[in-house]
């Protein structure tokens, strides 16, 4: 890795840091460089301080870094904010309007360009985030025509003018950015070979539900599962896909349960307390044995919490919710191929088995970008699970529970032909009707938990880098990427560390965990909640219990130096 | 005409001797026979309560859902492959209750749904509470000092939100009944009937008796369903005389029909295309 | 009077700059100095949303809660002690979407309660999606078509369910809807403000301008707040003429002064009697 | 013991079973015999098949047992339902009018009375369970003059004409009664002393929430939760209390949360459906730290599940439900009193330590009565654990959210004094302001989290029966009667077994816990659910894994008998 530089934009709510970051990240995807940027920003629409971090290398990066390189501070308190994040080789550029404002000593050693004024001259103050993008680049070396053929590119759905006027804005900052000296300017490649793909979690996980067949998404706004929405919408003239915005997160998940009933392939996406809305419509997915698929998008909780930020904390909630117990997957991809596969996967297994999944991913993996290098397969057809009048020897005999062995009946669809599909959230006979006998209930439960070994076979170990090691961080979901990083730091610090990653959480595989973990001397749970819920849950299961914790709550993500220094602090 | 024999169902009726339920089936099966939509064409619905059990008493395929969520399960079984017939069972308390949000959004969505709302003026399955349309005053063994919250009425909400159906049924006049449920079932666009529906176990006030002396039924002569200002009033008037029939109707568009995608066929027939999210997935 | 400079709060306001909720936030000032209630007097009650975040930016008490459900909140905390003036701010999508069954049971329950909703006709914090009162056809990021439920209506969905006091503001006319709040906090009773407020940030077609060249205020000249047929005819004007001012009114008896308990003192005051227990107790 | 009578009252909903059981239950307590009496019946309002089952004894029994010895059948379903139950000394009663319907051989050793034709000379048909009652008590050896002193006085409420034709309808069943010939017939004591109180959990929960204080109890129906609400405003009329029903349970648990923000012990009652409605608003109780408590009565699930029958399974749900982590107290009591107590603990937990609490019970125990031997305390004043403007020094600067050492703020009340109490669901300062601050979210994590020591510390160690027996039979909530009966049992069968029984489980006591179960050679799990939950829950928390479980899943309370031949075959 000769290139690894950081590089922050910072400004308030409205400045369109959102369009810097495009911008940045699609020049450098463009050049073939490797990126991976995060999005930190308030609950608030306008105003506050916000940020946007690209992390540019020139070989893959799985994980934000905090020393900041170079940051773009569009105000004042931008620089207060990160300037004690600034590397030794580190920069700010500021906008000149905002320089005789603000503390004393504020503007030290601060780089000014008169942004705003270029913007103007450009075509419009609007346009200020294009002329800071264009300076960024050019600061960072990125040669004037990768930047024209991005910005023409990335605004190609606007008219000419706009489209013009950004060139223009883009051209200006980038001729004044030329003017600045940085050290970690670098050679831009010129072979302008894209590294795989460039996208979110939200942007990979709407991809994947279109290649496992959904064709209905019904939802209630709610950050971070928003972007997941706003990722599909986006692509809804090429499908035969209906979004729906329900009334609230019950309706979304009843209807989605509705579709599944009828038929067709339907997934909801929510966060934490729509979640907590859902969970009785969980439990009729699991009597009912309805497919569905829930996207839990993870923030800080309980309640409200810290709407726009990340965090791990709703594992035992999805295992456990609701009254009583039914079978369910719960997956949590780590990457972005991870979480397109896993989408994928979700609806099989949902299918297959007649039960629900969930898919669990958190703020930053929604709404942070990165580079897919792996596979990301769509398949070539979709495995039909459900029965027609042709496969029955009498459809009007048909009976929606009937015992089998293992577990799973077969499903017809209403309306579809002779057979009446009945289905009931009361206790059922095979029928479909209501029963209250005691046998038949007890039947129906053994019925239903009978899958269970079937869908732990399903589960995959977690994935290990360095399995043989001493000291093994043991993680899910998003940190994947920290986690690895953090593994390679301590290593090149001497330690003899590796880490253990699980994507497929439940029906836990307890065997292929006890496999992973208890080769290890020393196992460190690395999770972002205050009471390490894969640790519990792992003790739970394997009897296993952790040696340490580095626990993160405060809705940041995970970066690798804190772990491995949290790590090494542990183990001193 | 289908044989109304068809919707027959051995599975043994858990309603009370005397339930206004009973009329309310009867009238289900009539309608459906009469427009020859058979059990296997229709999908119904339904939530929690004796009003929620209606679908196992009659021959169809249903989903006997969560108490309150009929309403958006049938929602989206019918996004799913609009070419079913959606009828929807669900009680005062069911709809107007822990559903009333569903109900809301339902009038306003105007999915092509016929909804049945069962209405006894009371929580039946649940032995006798008050419920939303409880007349006020009227004592249960929790609202000991009577219901202090004003009723809840069904048409006049629906009104309220642009409703292109909205009628009112008795239990007690069948034939009237299937016709109703007929001409909602025809029309393009959600349509609400709330049927007046004796609760002879919990219910002491609003009786078979006091219905049969003060139901009355609209004609082309005493009320004009396009006039919405006269609708408002039919559900506004006193207790001596209670108008059933259509309250108003005017087209509508529904839900589907606006959906550019459901108009090439149901979402269920169409077919995966893979080479199409492939050549998506390359622009990333 | 009070001084309004009492309620000021030098908690950072997060708004965006030339947002609606300004104005509604300097009216509640106005309306509570008008009224000589003191911070330490009232409470307010709040969802989740932009309009949820009002209690932060004044003086008060206050329970920002979750969102749809800030209408239980001070149903409950009324309850508990009726001699606090509860004021709610909630949003149009806080209101009549995630909170639509609170809303329903609200006005029946006649609590004695301000709701005061900041209507911008889309969802503003989460940015700009549609939301219950968005016109038909407003396109957003998820709605690329455009939206196709038919609008909400606050105010007729209030007057189909009885309510007693229904007004519409305007965020623009900031003295007249300080007397709406006003006449509002006065009655005794649920009472609804529906408040017109510009999104500045994401909705293009309810603007400052578009408000300002259609409201008109009503006054006794124009309109007999105690006629309900012409209160459900206010609401269904176009959107050419907007009236605001107060659109019905009647005298009711509110929640608590239905509850004889509550008539003798607030519960919040009332002392424990362990002897009554016991001797209950020693009645199994 | 040298009474220990099984009777079994079947019949239809709607034949008032209700009333037989009654009745039965308060002659035999105010003879001064023992009793406890379960409830079996459908989700319907007639028809079908409904029991009501006592046992009487002349010392303490607080387990229903299987055999009956004696059947009264209102209807001939009864007697196909329960004749395979019949003991030795059995005998089956039931209606003349009845006897010429039905199977062959149905009526086969049946006893007749013309029940009916006696209720209609008694004063109409409506008397039947009346005669019923008294034909019963005859056949049990109870004296006319108990009986026809009970039914006045369970009566007297009603008009004289009501009561004096149910003592005709007493008379007539008792007068007809008496010719019937019963080995099981007893003789009544004399004394008339009633053993403690005849009541069902439902009203303990009931008594122990006017105990505890509360003022409001805001609810949905919800069977078997509702009998708590239905004994409550039994009271209304002797307190300061309102209760309200309101439009759903999201509704009910945010009044809740407002009555007590506002300063008044409130509650809201519901079941697993309705709880997971609730979850969301349980979160929010936990980041604002509002006192509220909660019944959750359980019954079978997932979804509608067996609507009026009974379980245990939802506690881990109620441990880990919603999103993210936050403090409560679960408590599971599993006796009347220990309900009435807890219920008071409850209330005075929540206040204390500013965290909902949860009491865990079930449809068994609401549903059945007890008599209670065992204390009821209805505390002397009820602890002020808020302050007033008059405790600070500075009103004005009050802070909802002060960090202190203990983790629990000082509480003010809304429009009490000066001070201003804001709160808030979002992550908040220490004025209850919302934050995104990065420190302060931790320090508020922390905060909350800081309090579950203590929380801990108020838990109290399972109780143990024979605690150092070789097998421990391991359970919680309300099977504590049919586990101590199984116990000795399994004793007098030879075994040297004990048990153990979890009322307080959240924060779960796991020094105590492993300090008892440690002991013992071997553990075995009885719980009514299907996954072992407490099991698990320990396993977590001590590492200790059992070595057996029995489990009961088909919505039917446990009977004693088999629990001891279920542990018998197990360790055989
Ligand atoms: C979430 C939830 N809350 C409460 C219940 C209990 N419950 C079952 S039916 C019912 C009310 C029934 O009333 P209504 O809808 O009017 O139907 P009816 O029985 O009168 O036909 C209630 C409260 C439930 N099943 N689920
Ligand atoms: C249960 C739940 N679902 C969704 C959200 C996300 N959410 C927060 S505010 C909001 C909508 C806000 O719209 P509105 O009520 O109109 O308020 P505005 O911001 O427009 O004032 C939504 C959907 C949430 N916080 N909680
Ligand atoms: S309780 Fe009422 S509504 Fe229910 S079946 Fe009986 S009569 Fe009908
Ligand atoms: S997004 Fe809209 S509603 Fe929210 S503060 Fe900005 S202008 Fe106001
Ligand atoms: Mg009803
Ligand atoms: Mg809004």
């Amino acid at each position: 890795m000769s290139i690894d530089i950081t590089v922050t934009v910072g400004g308030a709510a409205g400045q369109g840091l959102q369009t810097v970051g495009d911008l940045l990240a699609r020049v450098c995807h463009r050049a073939g460089l490797y990126l991976m940027a995060i999005n930190d920003f308030e609950s608030r629409i306008r105003g506050g301080n916000n940020f946007f971090q690209i992390r540019i290398s020139d070989a893959p990066v799985n994980a934000p870094r905090q020393p900041v390189d170079l940051l773009v501070a569009l105000d004042r308190r931008s620089i207060r904010e990160h300037r004690p994040r600034l590397s030794d080789r580190g920069l700010i550029m500021a906008d000149a309007g905002s320089s005789n404002k603000g503390e004393k000593g504020e503007m030290e050693g601060v780089f000014t360009l008169p942004i705003r004024d270029l913007a103007k001259e450009a075509g419009g103050a609007i346009t200020a985030n294009t002329v800071a993008a264009g300076a960024c680049l050019a600061i960072l070396g990125a040669p004037w025509d990768l930047v024209r053929e991005t910005v023409e590119d990335f605004f190609s759905g606007k008219s000419r003018k706009v489209i013009d006027q950004n060139i223009a804005a883009a051209e200006k900052g980038h001729e004044a950015g030329r003017s600045v000296k940085f050290q970690g300017a670098f050679q831009w490649p010129d072979g302008r070979e894209r590294k795989g793909r460039l996208l979110t979690g939200a942007d990979a996980a709407a991809l994947g539900a279109l290649a496992a067949d959904c064709r209905i998404a019904a939802f209630y706004p709610m950050s971070p599962a928003t972007p997941i929405l706003v990722s599909l919408a986006s692509h809804i003239d090429r499908f035969p896909l209906v979004l729906e915005q329900a009334e609230d997160e019950i309706a979304a998940v009843n209807m989605t349960m509705g579709a599944a009933f009828a038929g067709v392939r339907a997934f909801t996406a929510t966060s934490g307390g729509g979640f907590a809305l859902m969970t009785e419509g969980l439990g009729l997915a699991g009597i009912t044995e309805t497919p569905i698929v829930i996207v839990n998008a993870q923030r800080p909780g309980p309640a409200t919490g810290l709407p726009t930020r990340t965090g791990q904390a709703d594992l035992p909630f999805c295992i456990h919710s609701p009254q009583d117990d039914s079978p369910r997957f719960i997956l949590a991809p780590g990457t972005v191929e991870d979480v397109f596969n896993t989408m994928v996967r979700a609806f099989d297994l949902a299918w297959k088995y007649q039960a629900p999944a969930i898919v669990l991913v958190d703020q930053y993996l929604c709404d942070s970008m990165f580079i897919a290098l792996g596979e990301m397969t769509v398949p070539e057809s979709i495995p039909i699970y459900t029965i027609t009048d042709a496969d029955m020897p009498d459809p009007s005999a048909y009976q929606r529970y009937a015992f089998t062995e293992s577990g799973i009946s077969p499903m017809a669809l209403p309306c579809a032909g002779q057979a009446l599909v009945k289905v009931c959230g009361n206790e059922h006979r095979v029928d479909g009707h209501i029963t209250e006998d005691a046998t038949l209930r007890r039947r129906m439960v053994e019925k239903r938990q009978s899958k269970i070994p079937a869908m732990r076979g399903e589960m995959r170990p977690p994935s290990a880098h360095h399995p043989d090691a001493e000291t093994l961080l043991v993680g899910w979901g998003s940190t994947i990427g920290p986690l690895r990083e953090a593994v390679d730091m301590l290593r090149s610090d001497g330690m003899d560390a590796g880490c253990a990653h699980f994507t497929d959480l439940w029906p836990f595989p307890a065997e292929a965990a006890e496999r992973v973990l208890k080769k290890a001397g020393r196992r460190i749970m690395v999770e972002g909640n205050a009471t390490a819920q894969l640790g519990a849950l792992i003790r739970e299961q394997t009897g296993i219990v952790a040696d340490g914790t580095v626990l993160k709550y405060d809705g940041r993500p995970f970066f690798p130096r804190e772990i491995a220094d949290a790590v090494l602090e542990q183990t001193r | 005409m289908t044989d109304v024999e068809l919707y027959h169902n051995d599975y043994e009726n858990k309603w009370c001797p005397g339930c206004g339920n009973f009329g309310i089936l009867e009238a289900m099966k009539d309608a459906l026979a009469g427009l020859d939509i058979p059990p296997s064409k229709a999908l119904i619905v339904s939530g929690i309560g004796q009003a929620g059990k209606t679908p196992h008493f009659l021959k169809c395929n249903f989903f006997h859902g969560l108490h309150g969520r009929a309403l958006p399960v049938a929602t989206g079984a019918k996004m799913a492959n609009n070419d079913m017939t959606v009828l929807v069972n669900t009680g005062d308390g069911d709809c107007y209750g822990e559903g009333g949000n569903h109900f809301l959004a339902a009038v306003r969505r105007n999915v092509d749904i016929t909804a049945l709302v069962h209405n006894n003026k009371v929580y039946g399955l649940t032995k006798g509470q008050a419920s939303p349309t409880s007349d006020m005053g009227m004592t249960t063994k929790v609202q000991g000092k009577g219901v202090i919250l004003s009723p809840f009425d069904g048409p006049s909400v629906a009104l309220s939100l642009g409703a292109g159906f909205v009628a009112r049924g008795f239990a007690g006049r069948m034939d009237h009944l299937s016709g109703l449920i007929q001409a909602a079932i025809r029309y393009s666009g959600f349509a609400l009937i709330d049927i007046f529906q004796p609760c002879v176990s919990f219910n002491r006030r609003n009786t078979w008796q006091s219905y049969n002396e003060s139901v009355y039924e609209l004609t082309e002569e005493n009320h004009d369903p396009a006039d919405l200002d006269a609708a408002f009033k039919l559900c506004r008037q006193g207790d001596e005389k209670i108008p059933i029939g259509i309250f108003y109707q005017k087209e509508t568009v529904s839900f589907s029909d606006r959906i550019e995608v459901l108009r090439e066929g149901p979402l269920v027939s169409r077919t995966f295309a893979p080479a199409r999210v492939q050549n998506l997935l390359n622009t990333y």
